[in-house]
């Protein structure tokens, strides 16, 4: 048992030490990963315990490291690469979009690849370390997309992640690194991908949601209720793609008002996705219209003050809830 | 749902050490000659409108593809690229089923799924490139990390044109396996032009070869068009590269003797450089070398030609009457099966 | 007057020459597109007529061609680079995304370059040389996406890209650079930006779409109205971002039927931004559900037999407007 | 909707051609002591928590930008990177808009946008980085091209790190600038470490410099930590590129002699490195230099020091006080107004 909470972060290190432990064709690389653990410390330990032909460091390349995992994964390696941070892996899309993503189609041979980043606000990393790029990622076939919320997910979606045939982009959300905790079991199965889960309940409403705003409308969600103004179901997508569309279609059965929430940028963001799949195969659920809330089209600011008003909260959450309610 | 790959076979130039080592132009000829005469008729088809989306061929270049491919060993692996027919020959490829691909035939490499100079054998070690100039050279370099951690002696092969080293990916991929120590034989073509853009305007330095010292390496300059030459070249490197593992960059000069594409006319090509190359074409050359070295007479030469052809008739004819994918099967194998 | 009918890809280099001509300011790089006139011809004749300073070759480095560009555009110069064909501009989306669409926000400084790029499907250019990208440059903030179906339009908005001070993604579809024409006339004026066009008028549903599908939607609109089953609007996007949302709304206001068409990838794709305008702004509008009709999460295949059923048509799109119009 | 810029001021080093060429010692250990003591400031903040996110810093390496900032002209364009901040005070960027944009106010020069390394001034040449590394390598490169047909005489200098130099981008834009002859001066820091990474894991070439024969470019090694020495020596390019334009590798040896920012400890570091480095450290071989030449008195050198800590005191307690952007106008001026 352990002696104290785990933190997401943590429980993704465990996920990569079992992967390391039980699959001796696991290999991680990236930039930092080694010796010094990563810039977030998810690998920590893990070069000291399994060896630098297990987990290396790799020069700043990220288009190199991908090629490399997708050469290595076609001859029966299991690379699970870490980007830095999910920013830096636009220099390398092509990779994922046009190797990774079709190689399955064109010839039959599988890409069993991760890739982990973090990504997300909420650390005043500014523009270019505070990215949400999962609407990239999700519109590209042949790749799969997952964003845990929990520790516990995390651990065993990655576990998950890693034995899948397919290229997996897991998204680790920089803000819940270390902000949220779990008792966690020493026991323990990997989750499927493609399999969303209801974290609280409710009839009035659902919030769609993933990554850091699941716990976000978790908040919100408890605060409408404790004001009376109706109960609402919190659904954690956890895979994007594949996306649970049955959990989707049946939470929205059940509460026949839909609030979808991401941090990602909301033209073409993965909200958009969510809401054409409720407009056009639950239209007749709705008794409102799906409301999106994202972050606006704006690059990531810095100041504190900005980028609170940037991401969506437990506030704004809160206050899109009671107007869905109010319909 | 991972489809069936063609069973492999071994290409001829791999199945003993010491049958490469002393390897004859003959082999070598036969592969240039299939690579010219499958180009030739595959030129003819685009015309003919029989072929669809464009048709690239490597007239001028085909000594690259066969010396490099006989080089190899039968655990190392290549990733050519778009003038490369003759690795692909060279490393196994029946000429019936570069027809059956660029036919666009359910029963080619690809299944119909991609088409043109993008194809290969994962099986038999061959990297079925992607267009984006470069990106081909990561993975071949990942490959042979992989396959040397499974205990095989690996050597990979990576080609690209002049063009290509501009491109970050050629940097990255060079650098990385320089810094891991991976065997990976970088084969540049310089055939003169990227597209229409001679290579006056794509690099500066004097030879490409000039780039390996940046990457702490050993970079080689070769002639690309003489077969047996550069064979014997490159089969002493991957001697050495298996001895000690680290890349090489080898810069073969050559020409490309026809348009970028079939419906090219290249007329951006000064006459006078393509008739300085037309006299070293690497198929009068291969001729010469086997009738002057007594590997073959120039009967045998005519012979080996005739049979080449007839091959590539009948491979063209089999794979024109063959039946292109069942649109039915449009979004299978998207993703491989858990 | 011309004597022939104009085809898109000479409109184009009419827009192109036009800037040349009355802009000092504009110069035109990338690859192959000086003497040679560019893979499509789409700039045949402008280096020489205004010279290598104004236009020329590059090396093959998107990268680089995208980054020179923000310098130079910063720098009071308007470059339009060339992409040859989309799907090379992967390998440097991160300039687009991170430079060019941040700078203006950050610096307060204008970056105002055109990236033309030539896109889609129908030619049997397989997997690489096929792709429809649109979505991944509409979720950028700080870029715009312009998308013409027309000679005239392709002409005219082009003009208004380069002349706009922001970074503007011009997409050209290559079926239709040879497939579609119009008489042109010698005198005409830039279209703004950000207008959407109905391309048919209609009642009993609108098409919602642009390039290439614009052409099969009015054939199927044509065929239906025909058929006496409905008449169809058909409305040409033109510009993806910003979006003509006004038009997007009186056009499902004077329809309540909606069908969404596009070649590009259905999970993600601009559809689904649309989708979810349309569910979240016009849900009281709706006679029906939101119908997304795209190519499907697939590889673009290159065999004739595969990339025919991977297209919507008219054919498809005629039996979508059936089921919708039936709904 | 374009927020205007603070006014610009050319850096005193370029006000006249003639100073600059004579420019004191003291100049330049001026730069460098207003770097290391607001970026001392920076990092007592940080741990102070009043400034958010991160703090990177540059010491040991402040002679790099303080030379080179110094050996420009009033039209050469600044490209600095993560450990440049001596570059942007050489430029002329106010101490106080450095706190203003580390403590994200709405005063600074971005506004409180982006802040910690990424700032600048485009009206005074200096182009502010994004993360990426490479990235802003071609933007400098083009942004040249654009000066100099306009008839300015304009030099580029772009800077980046060991690590940055394995990306594709530093690649294609040192190639782009050697085929257009861009006068851009590649100015690689090698610190020896890339975040934790050491320059063994980096690259394998003997000198960084020797990357630049692969472009047909000139590859220059120096030491980074002689501010004179390294000022002199660009001072003398910068006329030659002037003259005969065309990029340029500058590759200064020096040392990150703190953690990668200021929440790292660096002790993956070795300690004889360290030591090594040390015992130059720039700011001491500054001291000493301006002493030796005769510049300034020891005295005079204590007094300079006073003057600048007392800048910095009062641009940071200044910078306290200001304002924060306020969220309404979180959406404001992501576009150009046509
Ligand atoms: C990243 C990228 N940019 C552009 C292209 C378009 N393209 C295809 S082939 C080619 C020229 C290639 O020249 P080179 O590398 O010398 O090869 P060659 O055709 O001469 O064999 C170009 C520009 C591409 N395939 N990939
Ligand atoms: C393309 C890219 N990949 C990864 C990173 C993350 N990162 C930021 S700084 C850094 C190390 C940089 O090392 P170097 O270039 O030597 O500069 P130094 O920090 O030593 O000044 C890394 C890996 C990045 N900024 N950009
Ligand atoms: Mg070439
Ligand atoms: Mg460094």
């Amino acid at each position: 048992m352990p002696l104290a909470e785990t933190t997401l972060v943590e429980a993704i290190n465990q996920g990569l030490r079992r992967l390391l432990r039980e699959r001796p064709e696991v290999v991680l690389f990236g930039e930092d990963i080694g010796a010094f653990g990563g810039a977030f410390k998810a690998t920590l330990g893990l070069q000291q315990e399994f060896g630098e032909a297990r987990v290396f460091d790799t020069p700043i390349c990220e288009s190199a490291i991908f090629g490399a995992a997708i050469g290595m994964a076609t001859q029966g390696l299991r690379p699970i690469v870490e980007l830095q941070f999910v920013d830096f892996g636009m220099t390398a899309v092509h990779q994922l979009l046009n190797n990774a993503g079709t190689m399955h189609y064109r010839t039959g041979v599988a890409v069993p690849m991760t890739v982990r980043a973090p990504c997300g606000g909420g650390i005043c990393g500014g523009p270019f370390h505070s990215e949400e790029l999962e609407a990239f990622f999700c519109h590209m076939p042949g790749v799969k997309v997952v964003y845990p919320a929990f520790p516990a997910d995390a651990r065993a979606l990655l576990v998950s992640a890693a034995l899948d045939p397919n290229p997996v982009i897991f998204l680790e959300n920089k803000y819940l690194y270390r902000h949220v905790k779990e008792w966690l079991p020493a026991d323990w199965e990997p989750i499927p991908l493609g399999v969303a889960q209801v974290c609280r309940p409710g009839s009035d409403a659902v919030v769609l949601t993933y990554g850091a705003m699941v716990h976000e409308a978790l908040r919100a969600a408890e605060q409408v209720e404790q004001e009376g103004a109706g109960t609402v179901m919190v659904l954690d997508l956890r895979t994007l793609k594949p996306l649970d569309a049955d959990a989707v279609l049946a939470a929205v059965a059940a509460t026949n008002r839909v609030l979808i929430v991401h941090e990602g940028w909301r033209t073409g963001g993965f909200g958009a996705e969510l809401a054409a799949l409720v407009a056009e195969r639950a239209f007749h659920l709705l008794d409102a219209p799906v409301v999106r809330l994202t972050a606006p089209d704006v690059p990531v600011p810095f100041a504190p003050e900005l980028e609170r008003a940037y991401r969506p909260g437990a506030d704004t959450i809160h206050a899109a809830l009671l107007e869905l309610l109010d319909y | 749902m991972s489809r069936k790959q063609t069973k492999a076979t071994p290409p001829a130039a791999a199945r003993s050490r010491s049958a490469q080592a002393a390897l004859p132009g003959s082999t070598l000829l036969r592969c240039m000659l299939l690579t010219q005469l499958t180009e030739e008729r595959l030129v003819r088809l685009y015309h003919q409108g029989r072929i669809s989306g464009g048709v690239y061929i490597s007239r001028g270049q085909e000594a690259i593809g066969a010396a490099t491919a006989a080089a190899g060993g039968p655990d190392d692996l290549y990733a050519p690229l778009i003038r490369d027919m003759s690795v692909h020959i060279g490393r196994g490829e029946p000429v019936l089923d570069i027809f059956r691909h660029c036919l666009g035939r359910v029963t080619g490499p690809m299944k119909g799924r991609d088409g043109n100079v993008h194809y290969g054998c994962l099986a038999r070690g061959v990297y079925p490139m992607i267009s984006h100039l470069g990106a081909m050279l990561p993975v071949v370099t990942g490959a042979v990390m992989a396959r040397r951690r499974q205990g095989r002696p690996a050597v990979g092969f990576a080609y690209l044109g002049d063009g290509a080293t501009s491109t970050g990916d050629f940097h990255e991929a060079v650098n990385f396996a320089a810094v891991f120590d991976v065997p990976v034989i970088f084969v540049i073509e310089n055939n003169q032009f990227a597209y229409s853009t001679p290579i006056t305007r794509q690099f500066r330095c004097r030879n490409l070869a000039d780039r390996a010292v940046g990457y702490g390496i050993e970079g080689l300059a070769a002639d690309g068009n003489e077969a047996v030459d550069l064979y014997r070249l490159v089969r002493g490197l991957v001697d050495q590269l298996r001895a000690r593992p680290r890349p090489v960059l080898l810069v073969c000069d050559t020409m490309r003797m026809r348009g970028h594409g079939a419906h090219d006319d290249f007329s951006y090509v000064p006459r006078d450089l393509l008739e300085r190359f037309t006299a070293r074409d690497p198929l009068d050359l291969a001729r010469a070398r086997v009738i002057a070295d007594g590997a073959l007479t120039a009967a045998e030469v005519a012979r080996l030609e005739q049979v080449c052809q007839a091959e590539v008739d009948a491979a063209c004819q089999q794979a024109l009457a063959e039946p292109p994918p069942d649109p039915a099967t449009l979004t299978e194998g998207v993703y491989a099966a858990g």
